[in-house]
């Protein structure tokens, strides 16, 4: 079993401590050459932080860190470049301001005395992008790219530093299942050249797509490890939380009631010249399915007022409403928590209790003055209800993991009881046992008569939760499919807007 | 009183304590009544730019809008002789609604605060000049002036806008520390116990954020400017009364300055959603207080900028330097439990 | 020896010379000071506010609250602050000097008559121009008293105006353009101003070169407004067809009228107002009360002729201020 | 030429039109002369801050250090009697020096640029006017002036920093024309043609994704804050020559304001990450042009300010909207394809 070889890198040891937080605790991490060696564990189990270190990004406490047995320290990303280490972050890095090939090459621009020797960087560009899949000219403005096109650029980046090791910090998080797959090759491809990789992802099925070997961290320790014939879902899970999780997708179908949303022929700033018309009744579960870009974001933004419609009309109730700033959208009964947490639906610096509580405030004023007493109460609930992991109320979120960053997002909004929630990607960089929760909520909501929309990416997650999926292509909706014809194809088909054949 | 709060008091309470060391009439009442004046006036200014401030936002105008009101309210009672009241309801209604241009262009127009009000420090200015063709003007009437109406009228207000109460057989209250008394409190309250003051400082961390989370985040910010200029307009009757001269080109010059280095000294950060009036309060009077120690103690006035400026930094690097510190304090303790 | 120092330490300061701004000129009367200090056994804060009148209140109630004994100051804007230097002579010998508050119960005031100054320059001009011809003038601000009158004095001696009683002089509107009158051969073409920005002095005068092509004389009424008109005029190579007039004693203006390059100056011997007041002030302190309310210090017309002496009497104050 | 630099340059060409279609002495060699040494002067100063801008940071020192950097010079040459060049060097060594330790305080010890060099605004400020005791000081020597060493040399730098290079009969070109050119194409080149430019935008638009991607961060905004500093040294010399006198508490003030209104309106955005050196020159030039113009047209220079203001905030404002505009355009297009 004990392999004779010594590892290609090789951490022992390892501490990092961050203000309030104990990241990692004596972890142990190895990594063979031209192994694909998954890294998984709950939200804030510490991965994103030892790939940090790893990759010199910031310096561990305490440990060692061994590359072919030699220890090492990295004072900043150029000396574990030049080791051979790189990394793709978890967190879009590129400048926005720069082309495709500015971008790949930042840091290591081919030069003399400083000035650009210009010649072949955009089709050394050109090369690492169609790997990728990526089919757009050198010099477009990564500015002008979508979030998951972004992510391939760094994908890109990161192939062409010709790294003997490879992180990557849930690289499919941002991909929708095609880009995924031609992602899947790269790593396959990359492991046949003997590069290692480290893999980290929330999404078991693709661990077990790829990993040669599992290590798994529990609350910054080393939770153990699985070999390539012992990974399976459960083993993951078990490790990961410590316990079995049974039932992952627990749905019941309820009869839908009324319309609560109807929307007809409504356009958006980004697609002006299609229309998107739905309906969607109290008590059911109704998902979007597409690939990335296909513009639904877009629609629930525009549903909720952040970039008002062009045209078109929205009914709430059967009321018609014109939301020109989520602040209507929300008076009309509607919520959404957004794809970019940290962004948009978090205040990171504030504490749970004043996110928690954020808009709820205006209901609970008393002429304008904060009520103390009924923004607790608010918060607790939240906490309560949906089984918050928070020190206490006054813990500021930016020190919270993803999942219960995103149920603090939820609890924000189930205060108010709208009748319609909206989800974009609502389990994106949760770990499994967040996401169960969060998709029981969603069970418990819409059995308790909320409407809920919806968008997802993970194919497992449309399939499993929703009553009924719209497939949006290009902006439009290519097609709608009842709970009994939710399939994994179909759902591919109309994503690339290729017709169901009747 | 937050931790924040406490360092800058302590270093008021430090530079007082030396100057009173040195210079034994610097506790005499009357330059402590003077110290009072000068700080309410400065403060009143720096409280309106910490909203700004707070917003995550800046105001480069207020110094020109101090000296704009002053001159607007000058020229009226001077050279129009309208009504000392109206006079000062115009000058309010003008400063509230270069607060209101200020917001709309920052939120609607979408120019950054930066340019908006730098163009407003010239313009106001300009105006200013021209309007009274770069004379100075004195809002108080003197013995045998003409051409102001009700001369009863203008000589209270000057006692309310730059009276004294005697307090003692020596001591007076200056009335414009009732101004900071009044207003401060009004604007603490506001920050803290309305829903108001907790969207401005959600929208200072993440206006985003403040948005999606149903705030208006626009009106908010028009706000934080109306009040950030109204504070200046009332800052600039109270030096119109005080000086009881005002000078076109000069007026208020540079006081943007002072009120921003307040407001950064007593805690607020430039990157937003972080600051509290007290703080701020303090540190005008801080600033104040090298002023008066300076001259006090008959330190060279070529050096009153210089002292003021390392005062500041090193002032902002204790603060940075203590927050690391007490963070890793934290996390040490927390290793231990 | 130490005894003497300990006369002049600030410390022990018994009087304090306050000026209004910030400028050379104010340093030649800082000279003047130091000399008088030492003559009459008596020590001398010299404060220099650098922000117009809230500066110079404050630094004045700064020095009430120390116990100054006695002040001379240089008022901003004297005029409207007469209720604060009526404060100020309440607690305090207070007497003006350079710029006059006659409203105020200041004791005396001790200064040069710039209406006079002001006709007298307008004389110098006519001298450099005895054809006659369109004249500019440049100058930091217009609102202090001192550079109107100074203004009005030029444009009446140049349209041969009656001369005007110094407390009641009237002013020609401030952005008034080509002044003249009948029977004069001048026009005041414009006033421009700088607000004390040097580089915009410089540029001012280039413009009025280039827009006027006719103008025959540029008459600076602020300390470095000649000096700025005598380069642009040097760089457009019209030295010589440009006269220039100016005021106060800047050494640019001074090697200009040695070498023919400006015409003269009127110089109100700073010096004289530092020691002027000091002298005041020990006077005062030591019970002899002024005659009249107002001392004049005699301004010089410095030309050609007299250049030579001028400048190394000038050159031994600023030497003697400077030794202390 | 971009899309940005060509609506400052439309803007430039049509208040030059304007003006001279009024004032027929606009056009004059001398005019032009005088308006090409001032543009110049300015834009140095404006290409610092521009680099500052682009790390999306901001100086609002440079007034003071052009001040201070003229004071030292002349303090050297007129008190101190040092050899000239040496002095020349001495002041640039002092530049470089001021802008490192803004650099460093900026980025180690982590302190806002806003406060460091507001701090930095009155501290060299008031460092001039102590050195010199508040005495203005020529550089130059008049004749019979005592205490210059190496008069020639002093004079043939004068020639050098603010000579005049006959071109026709007429037009001589003034030396800080030849200043702007060399340095606005070194900057040019720097920005745009060498790694370190590019990692400058790249810091300026994601500091972490720079720093992620192997660019030593910090050091790159040392650089451009030692840069910016450096081009304040450099244009503080060329005042004090241009000038022939420095004036410790007045040269340089308000500088600070000139030379971030050009690069805003140059098109760099305060933001960071966005900015071009022919731009900014272009706009200095615009500010110089506006002056120039009002003193050409017979313009009260009261309004001067005001003018100013309000076409920096035209300017910014129909950029803005520009770029909506050609944004929306874009996007249309590329849906009809
Ligand atoms: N810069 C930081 N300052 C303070 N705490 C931090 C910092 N970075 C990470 N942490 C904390 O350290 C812990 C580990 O975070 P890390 O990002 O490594 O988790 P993770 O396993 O990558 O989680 P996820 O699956 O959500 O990405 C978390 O509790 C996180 O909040
Ligand atoms: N910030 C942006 N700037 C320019 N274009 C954008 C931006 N964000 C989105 N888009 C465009 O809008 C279109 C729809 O994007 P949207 O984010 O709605 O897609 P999506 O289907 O939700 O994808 P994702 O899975 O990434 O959320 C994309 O084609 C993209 O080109
Ligand atoms: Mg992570
Ligand atoms: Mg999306």
């Amino acid at each position: 079993m004990a392999e004779a070889r010594t590892p290609l890198l090789e951490v022992r040891g390892l501490c990092k401590q961050f203000p309030g937080v104990r990241a990692l605790h004596e972890v142990a991490l190895e990594l063979h050459q031209g192994e694909v060696l998954a890294l998984i564990g709950e939200n804030g189990a510490g991965k994103s932080t030892l790939m940090k270190i790893l990759a010199g990004v910031q310096p561990a406490d305490s440990g060692e860190y061994l590359i072919e047995s030699e220890p090492v320290r990295f004072q900043n990303v150029r000396d574990a470049m030049a080791a051979g280490v790189a990394l793709i972050h978890q967190e879009l890095n590129l400048a926005a301001n720069l082309d495709l090939a500015a971008n790949i090459f930042l840091g290591r621009e081919p030069n003399q005395f400083g000035f650009f020797q210009n010649k072949n960087i955009h089709n050394e560009a050109a090369k690492f992008l169609k790997r990728v899949g990526l089919d757009l000219p050198t010099d477009t403005l990564v500015g002008n790219l979508p979030i998951g096109k972004q992510q391939l650029v760094e994908i890109a980046k990161a192939l062409s530093c010709d790294a003997r090791v490879l992180i990557m910090d849930e690289p499919t998080s941002s991909l929708s299942q095609t880009e995924t797959e031609t992602l899947f090759e790269v790593v396959h491809d990359l492991r046949r050249q003997g590069i290692s990789i480290i893999y980290i992802s929330h999404r078991l099925g693709e661990v077990k797509e790829l990993a040669d070997r599992v290590t798994v961290f529990r609350d910054g320790e080393n939770a153990g490890d699985l070999a390539k014939d012992e990974i399976s879902h459960d083993a993951m899970v078990r490790l990961m939380v410590g316990r079995d999780l049974s039932e992952f997708y627990d749905r019941q179908i309820h009869s839908p009631g009324k319309v609560v949303l109807d929307v007809e022929q409504i356009r958006t700033p980004e697609h002006p010249n299609t229309e998107v018309s739905l309906k969607i009744h109290a008590g059911e579960i109704v998902g979007i399915a597409g690939l990335v870009g296909a513009g639904r974001t877009e629609l629930l933004q525009t549903l909720f007022g952040v970039t008002p419609a062009l045209g078109g009309t929205i009914r709430m109730n059967g009321e018609l409403i014109r939301p020109q700033s989520p602040r209507d959208a929300i008076a009309a009964g509607m919520a959404l928590a957004p794809e970019d947490r940290k962004l948009h639906g978090l205040v990171l610096p504030m504490t749970v209790r004043e996110n928690a509580s954020l808009a709820s405030l205006k209901r609970d004023q008393n002429k304008g003055l904060l009520n103390f007493p009924a923004e607790e109460a608010v918060a607790e609930e939240a906490v309560e209800q949906l089984q918050i992991k928070t020190p206490h109320l006054e813990q500021v979120t930016r020190f919270l993991s993803g999942g219960n960053q995103q149920k603090i997002v939820l609890g924000k909004w189930l205060a108010l009881t709208p009748q319609l929630l909206m989800l974009d990607e609502p389990t994106r960089g949760i770990d499994v046992g967040a996401k169960r929760e969060i998709y029981r909520l969603m069970e418990k909501l819409a059995g308790e008569g909320m409407a809920i929309l919806f968008v997802s990416s993970e194919m497992e997650e449309v399939l499993g939760m929703a009553d009924r999926a719209l497939v949006m292509h290009e902006g439009r909706i290519a097609g709608e499919l009842a709970r009994n014809e939710l399939s994994e194809q179909a759902i591919m088909q109309l994503a690339t807007g290729t017709p169901l054949a009747a | 009183m937050n931790k924040n709060t406490l360092g800058i008091f302590g270093l008021l309470v430090a530079i007082f304590a030396i100057t009173a060391l040195l210079n034994d009439k610097f506790i005499s009442a009357y330059n402590m009544q003077n110290l009072i004046k000068w700080s309410s006036l400065y403060a009143v200014m720096s409280i309106g730019v910490a909203f700004v401030i707070i917003t995550g936002g800046i105001d480069l105008s207020i110094g020109s809008v101090v000296g704009l009101v002053a001159v607007v309210l000058a020229y009226q009672l001077k050279v129009k002789g309208i009504d000392p009241g109206q006079a000062i309801i115009t000058t309010m209604c003008m400063s509230l609604l270069i607060g209101l241009i200020h917001g709309l262009l920052i939120t609607k127009a979408k120019i950054q605060p930066f340019v908006v009000t730098l163009c407003g420090l010239l313009i106001y200015r300009s105006l200013g000049r021209w309007l009274t063709d770069n004379q100075s003007l004195g809002p108080v009437p003197l013995e045998d002036d003409k051409g102001y109406a009700n001369i009863d009228t203008i000589n209270s207000l000057d006692q309310i806008f730059s009276g004294k109460i005697a307090i003692t057989d020596s001591f007076n209250l200056p009335t414009p520390a009732l101004f900071l008394l009044a207003l401060g409190i009004a604007a603490a309250l506001f920050l803290n116990r309305t829903i108001w003051g907790r969207y401005l400082f959600a929208l200072g961390n993440n206006e985003d954020g403040a948005r999606y989370s149903g705030i208006n985040t626009d009106n908010m910010k028009i706000i934080a400017y109306v009040i950030c200029s109204f504070m200046a307009g009332i800052a600039g009757i109270l030096f119109a009364f005080e000086l009881d001269s005002v000078q076109p080109a000069q007026t208020g010059e540079f006081y943007e300055l002072y009120a921003i280095a307040a407001a950064v000294l007593g805690g607020c950060s430039l990157r937003g959603g972080v600051g509290s009036i007290l703080g701020v309060v303090i540190a005008a009077a801080v600033i104040r207080l090298i002023y008066n120690s300076i001259n006090m103690l008959g330190i060279s006035t070529h050096l009153e900028f210089g002292i003021l400026g390392i005062v500041i930094l090193l002032g902002v690097m204790a603060d940075e330097f203590l927050k690391r510190y007490s963070a890793q304090r934290a996390a040490a303790k927390q290793k231990e439990s | 020896k130490t005894d003497s120092e300990g006369d002049n330490d600030s410390s022990e300061a018994r009087i304090a010379y306050v000026t209004n701004g910030v400028d050379p000129f104010w340093d030649l009367c800082a000279a003047g000071v130091r000399i008088a200090e030492k003559e009459f056994g008596i020590g001398c804060e010299v404060h220099m506010p650098t922000k117009g009148v809230v500066d110079q209140k404050r630094i004045m109630e700064g020095l009430l609250a120390k116990g100054i004994e006695g002040i001379a100051v240089s008022p901003v804007d004297a005029e409207n602050q007469t209720p604060f230097l009526n404060e100020v002579a309440e607690n305090s010998k207070l007497i003006t000097q350079d710029a006059d508050a006659p409203k105020s119960k200041r004791l005396v005031y001790i200064g040069t008559n710039n209406y006079k100054a002001g006709r007298a320059l307008g004389k110098l001009v006519k001298e450099a121009l005895p054809e006659g011809g369109e004249v500019i003038i440049f100058v930091g601000r217009l609102e202090q008293l001192n550079a109107r009158q100074r203004r009005q004095g030029v444009i009446d001696e140049l349209l041969d105006k009656p001369e005007q009683e110094l407390s009641s002089v009237k002013f020609d509107a401030v952005d008034a353009k080509n002044l003249t009158a009948e029977g004069s051969k001048y026009t005041i073409l414009d006033t421009r101003t700088d607000n004390f920005d040097k580089a915009k002095a410089k540029s001012n005068a280039e413009d009025a070169i280039t827009k006027y092509e006719n103008v025959k004389c540029m008459v600076g009424l602020f300390a470095y407004n000649p000096p700025a008109c005598i380069d642009a005029i040097k760089e457009a190579n019209k030295a010589g067809e440009i006269k220039v007039c100016g005021f106060d004693e800047q050494d640019a203006l001074l090697q200009a009228i040695k070498d023919g390059n400006a015409h003269g100056t009127i110089s109100q011997q700073p010096w004289e107002y530092g020691y002027e007041s000091v002298k005041m002030l020990k006077n005062i302190l030591d019970g002899k009360q002024p005659e009249t309310s107002f001392h004049e210090v005699p301004f010089l017309v410095v030309t050609k002729d007299n250049i030579d002496e001028f400048w190394a009497k000038k050159k031994e104050m600023a030497e003697l201020g400077k030794q202390d």
